[in-house]
């Protein structure tokens, strides 16, 4: 990105994931922050870089039985099942409030096979204030068994091909951690068309109820977020950055601007506030301001001067 | 605006029976616009562990004064940490959060609170005492373990000139029984609504109760939550329809009529 | 096992793990407990189910540079660097304290090769007080590149073989859980002949200091261990429990006895209990003691009712 | 048995600088046998978050009355946390831990203490001054950032018969410039021994004026522990000869050539 003429006073928080510029590199976590709509009495929500919703499928989804979560030591475990309200009365009821807030909104997409990627992604294509497409690949893939598309590198990167022919705007395709090497997956969807990567999605857990001796989510198994998960996520944003070129968007446990600012030096372009979002619902701008605030001080020409600065050796 | 996340004051803590606590913030931001049957949800602690915030009834307010009130019984890690903060202490609230209960008539009202459920019914009650013309009040039935649970929280809603009708477990007071027992002995006319708040298998009886006799029944579910605020979609809550509502955007107070009840 | 006459008031807290009995199902986890005698003044030795010591390799090894340790979220990272006085000293200098103790001793070890595997295991061979070897497979192999057996089933196969041959007791393979499919490994290792499995290893991670902007790790990642990791662990154990045959020794996070009996309820014959005695030293008894009170008041016939036994459904 | 984990109660807290704390606890059977140099490790909060103990040294102990001191500074969290513990709470410390100094002649001793080294050179100055006979005290250098952090502690040396040489960063009080300069202004034989704590860089110097002059020279050295007490291997302090020593088990307190200084 070209830097252009800051105002007097203003520090340059500027960053670029593909072809998208973002006012700052902070970003709500898909899931986590609803519709933008839930939070507006908590957050400015135009100070935000981003703004990505919850996860939209083909049709809606009720999602699983409760109970859908669970706390655990610094962390959560979620089972939502991907309740939404399926792209057609995502694009009807939400995309309204969302395009005219002004901030970039990502729309974070999921499915069982290939082909309703594709579809979700030929239905958002064009609509007004879609900024980017982020494409969750730790959905089971059905027509495979059920395995995740997240952990097998070539059906991440068929996943990426198909969503990338029907769209214009930047896709990021978020990585799975459950996983032996991130790096093999990274490098994937890279070649295969990703403007940018995203990670990390949840860790899968589980927790039990002595009592009851029965799991304490109905699904049993759920996904892992919070400050818990943070070291995981910091390994593997680190990682990913020394193979691909793309930009890298750092997420997980990320509560404080240094804990985005860790993200950064590990080698991410920009991060996403998640589960700290339900704790603060203002996390999202708090970590905006501690950002700038930090540039500020240590008087850096840019924020990005922290991507990937970390010093080792 | 109309939800507010602030550091307030703990005013007052008192211990009300065994593992029962009711604490008063000062929290006039949430207490000027908070209505009966939304909660508030509270932040334990200054570390990460516990992690999540802990939602509870809003028990009363005092808009003239700005104080807020929750009433809580210690059942795990985050209650028994909220029994031991200290009068002076800053936590960090959230709320007013959810969809309360919707006031009909309050000649034409029951109150039917059981254990926790208790909580909420007295800001209830105190709103239908503020709007009740010529002394016309609710009805007012609640239930606990014991007289020691019951006996203190009696005593704040006869203070509104609210005469209650109680049901113990134990028979130490009132009824020996159930607060389903009593409504049943009371024979509302069919105009009436039911509001009600209390553990799950409660809220069921009171339901088909109700629903046998035509009455309206509004009730006030839990559930596990995280965000409090429609966020995470964590606090599903089956609907008969099929799908799903979410207790702290939906609810927590709910048609009863609306819900699955046969899990 | 056949359970023989209790006395009177004494709960039956008996587990197997293969050939080998132990008294209650409680053990230290490797490298969070010495050599067992710097517990002796918090913890009755003689009380625990088996006592498992630091990682012991061929050679000597001076382990990492500091830091090496640093805590997380509920957690901590540390990269020792597998620092060990090696095989010969280990039995010369550290076993006559710990077969002296009446507790099992489980020796785990590690190695760069297959070959150095094999070789510990001979020396182990018929040494006093060997009850059983852990063999840990998160090292990295580095003669096929670095890549940690753990991760690979074929490598970890080959490791179990190797050390399965030249072992008189029962061998017990540590599971990584860096792995897309745990089950996969623990298959493997299942039909080369371990005895059991106990999982989980550490995960990886990593932690980063914004005032230096460097990695808190003088190795820049760790193992990520302690409450923080639990959910994982139970996930994992219990993906296990679906797939193998042979007795699991759960580990991560554990600890309190309530920790311990939801491993059992997962599918764990045994737990080890690691991170927890760097805070409460006495966490090891503690978790003998939760759990016996538990059996007790449950008036369960013993503590192998819970092995299992999570009602799902 | 010579170690003990003990929930003890804290019976004083004292402000002594800004964010310089000093606690005492009741805590008989860890002050009875602890000796200079040996450390404590203390557990923090309730929940698991901050996760592992807090290790500080030694700062004093009164055996008659069972008490121990510790004098802190706030650093991060777990030190605010800890300048926040009230007194009458219980909390878990865990010691004494580690090796101490290893006392010579109380009249050929140098102790020399900058910012919170000096924490431990308290209760080695009264173990020196009760072995010293004929009024022979061991010289005592100490040094921090101004005199509003050293003048209250130099009070409890003066108090115990000692004589304080100090130095400031700032000047404001004794010396200008650092603790090294003074102890090179004192001169000391060659069969004085050094027994210093406090920052690394302090001590390397120290232990670098030491070899030039040819005088036996203890540090105590901190390093980032788990468990403090030899098992996780986690605080390892690289050797002159190779390897690595253990801050926690085979320290804190070194003899200075022992270890390697250029990192
Ligand atoms: C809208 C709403 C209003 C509530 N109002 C009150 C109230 O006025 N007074 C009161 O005493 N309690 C109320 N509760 C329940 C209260 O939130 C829980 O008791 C509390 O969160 C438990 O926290 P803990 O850390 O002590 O327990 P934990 O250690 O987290 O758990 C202990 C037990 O409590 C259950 N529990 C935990 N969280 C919840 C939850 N959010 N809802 C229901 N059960 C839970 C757990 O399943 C477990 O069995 C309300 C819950 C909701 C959803
Ligand atoms: C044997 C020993 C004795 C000590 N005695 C004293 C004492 O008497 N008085 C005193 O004020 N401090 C002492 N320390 C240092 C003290 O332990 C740390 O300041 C404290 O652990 C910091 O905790 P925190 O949670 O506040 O800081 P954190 O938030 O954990 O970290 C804040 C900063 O302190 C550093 N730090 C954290 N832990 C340690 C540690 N174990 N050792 C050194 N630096 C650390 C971190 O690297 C970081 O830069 C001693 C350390 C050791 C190893
Ligand atoms: C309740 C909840 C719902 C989530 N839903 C989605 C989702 O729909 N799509 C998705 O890609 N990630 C989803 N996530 C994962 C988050 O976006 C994020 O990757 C993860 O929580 C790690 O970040 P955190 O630790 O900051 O929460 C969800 C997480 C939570 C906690
Ligand atoms: C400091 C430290 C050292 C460890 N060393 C070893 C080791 O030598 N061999 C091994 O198999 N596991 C080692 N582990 C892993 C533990 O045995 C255990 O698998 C892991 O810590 C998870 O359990 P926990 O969460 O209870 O600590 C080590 C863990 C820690 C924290
Ligand atoms: S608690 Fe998050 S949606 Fe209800
Ligand atoms: S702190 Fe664990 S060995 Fe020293």
């Amino acid at each position: 990105m070209e830097p252009v003429k800051m105002k007097k006073d203003e520090v340059d928080l500027r960053v670029t994931i593909g072809s998208l510029e973002l006012q700052n590199p902070v970003m709500t976590a898909s899931g986590t922050f609803g519709y933008a709509r839930e939070f507006e009495d908590f957050v400015d929500l135009r100070r935000l870089g981003a703004v990505v919703v919850k996860g939209i499928s083909l049709a809606p989804r009720a999602g699983n039985p409760p109970p859908r979560i669970v706390e655990t030591a610094c962390g959560m475990l979620n089972a939502i099942g991907l309740e939404n309200v399926g792209v057609d009365r995502f694009i009807s009821d939400k995309m309204p409030y969302l395009s005219a807030l002004g901030v970039p909104v990502i729309v974070n997409i999921l499915g069982d096979s290939v082909d309703e990627y594709q579809q979700i992604a030929e239905r958002l294509a064009g609509v007004q204030g879609v900024a980017a497409i982020e494409v969750n690949i730790s959905c089971p893939n059905v027509k495979m068994g059920g395995v995740a598309f997240g952990t097998d590198p070539k059906m991440a990167a068929a996943v990426t091909t198909a969503v990338k022919q029907n769209c214009q705007v930047p896709v990021i395709v978020k990585l799975s951690p459950n996983v032996t090497d991130v790096t093999v997956v990274a490098k994937a969807v890279q070649e295969a068309g990703a403007d940018a990567v995203s990670l990390i999605n949840t860790l899968i857990g589980m927790a039990i109820n002595l009592g009851s001796r029965r799991p304490r989510l109905a699904n049993i198994i759920g996904g892992l977020s919070g400050p818990a998960i943070k070291p995981v996520a910091l390994r593997m944003v680190y990682q990913v950055a020394q193979v691909v070129t793309i930009p890298i968007v750092g997420i997980g446990g990320i509560t404080t601007a240094e804990d985005a600012m860790e993200f950064m030096l590990a080698g991410a372009s920009a991060v996403q506030v998640g589960t700290a979002n339900f704790v603060n619902p203002k996390a999202s701008e708090d970590v905006v301001d501690g950002i700038a605030a930090y540039v500020r001080e240590q008087q850096l020409d840019s924020v990005r001067d922290l991507i990937g600065a970390l010093r080792v050796g | 605006m109309s939800q507010f996340q602030k550091k307030v004051e703990l005013v007052r803590s008192e211990v009300i029976a065994r593992d029962v606590v009711r604490l008063t913030f000062n929290a006039p931001e949430i207490a000027t616009v908070a209505l009966p049957g939304q909660f508030v949800m509270i932040q334990i602690g200054s570390g990460q562990d516990p992690l999540l915030r802990r939602p509870f009834s809003i028990h009363q307010t005092a808009s003239s004064e700005g104080t807020l009130q929750i009433l809580f019984k210690v059942v795990g890690r985050g209650t028994e940490l909220l029994a031991h903060a200290k009068v002076g202490e800053q936590l960090s609230l959230l709320g007013p959060l959810g969809k309360g209960f919707v006031l009909g008539e309050p000649g034409k009202a029951c109150l039917v609170g059981g254990g926790m459920g208790i909580a909420p019914m007295l800001f209830l009650a105190s709103r239908f005492q503020q709007q009740s013309k010529k002394g016309v009040v609710p009805k007012v039935i609640l239930g606990a373990r014991n007289s020691e649970e019951l006996l203190p929280l009696i005593g704040d809603f006869e203070a509104l000139g609210l005469e209650v009708l109680a049901a113990t477990d134990d028979g130490s007071l009132g009824h020996h029984g159930l607060v389903t027992d009593v409504l049943k002995s009371i024979n509302l006319g069919p105009d009436f609504t039911v509001y009600s708040c209390g553990p799950r298998p409660m809220l069921a009886a009171i339901h088909h109760l109700c629903l046998k006799e035509n009455i309206r029944c509004q009730v006030s579910v839990e559930s596990l939550m995280a965000c409090g605020m429609g966020a995470c979609l964590g606090c599903a809550v089956p609907l008969k329809a099929g799908g799903y509502a979410h207790a702290c955007s939906d609810g927590p107070v709910f048609e009863a009529g609306e819900l699955l009840w046969s899990l």
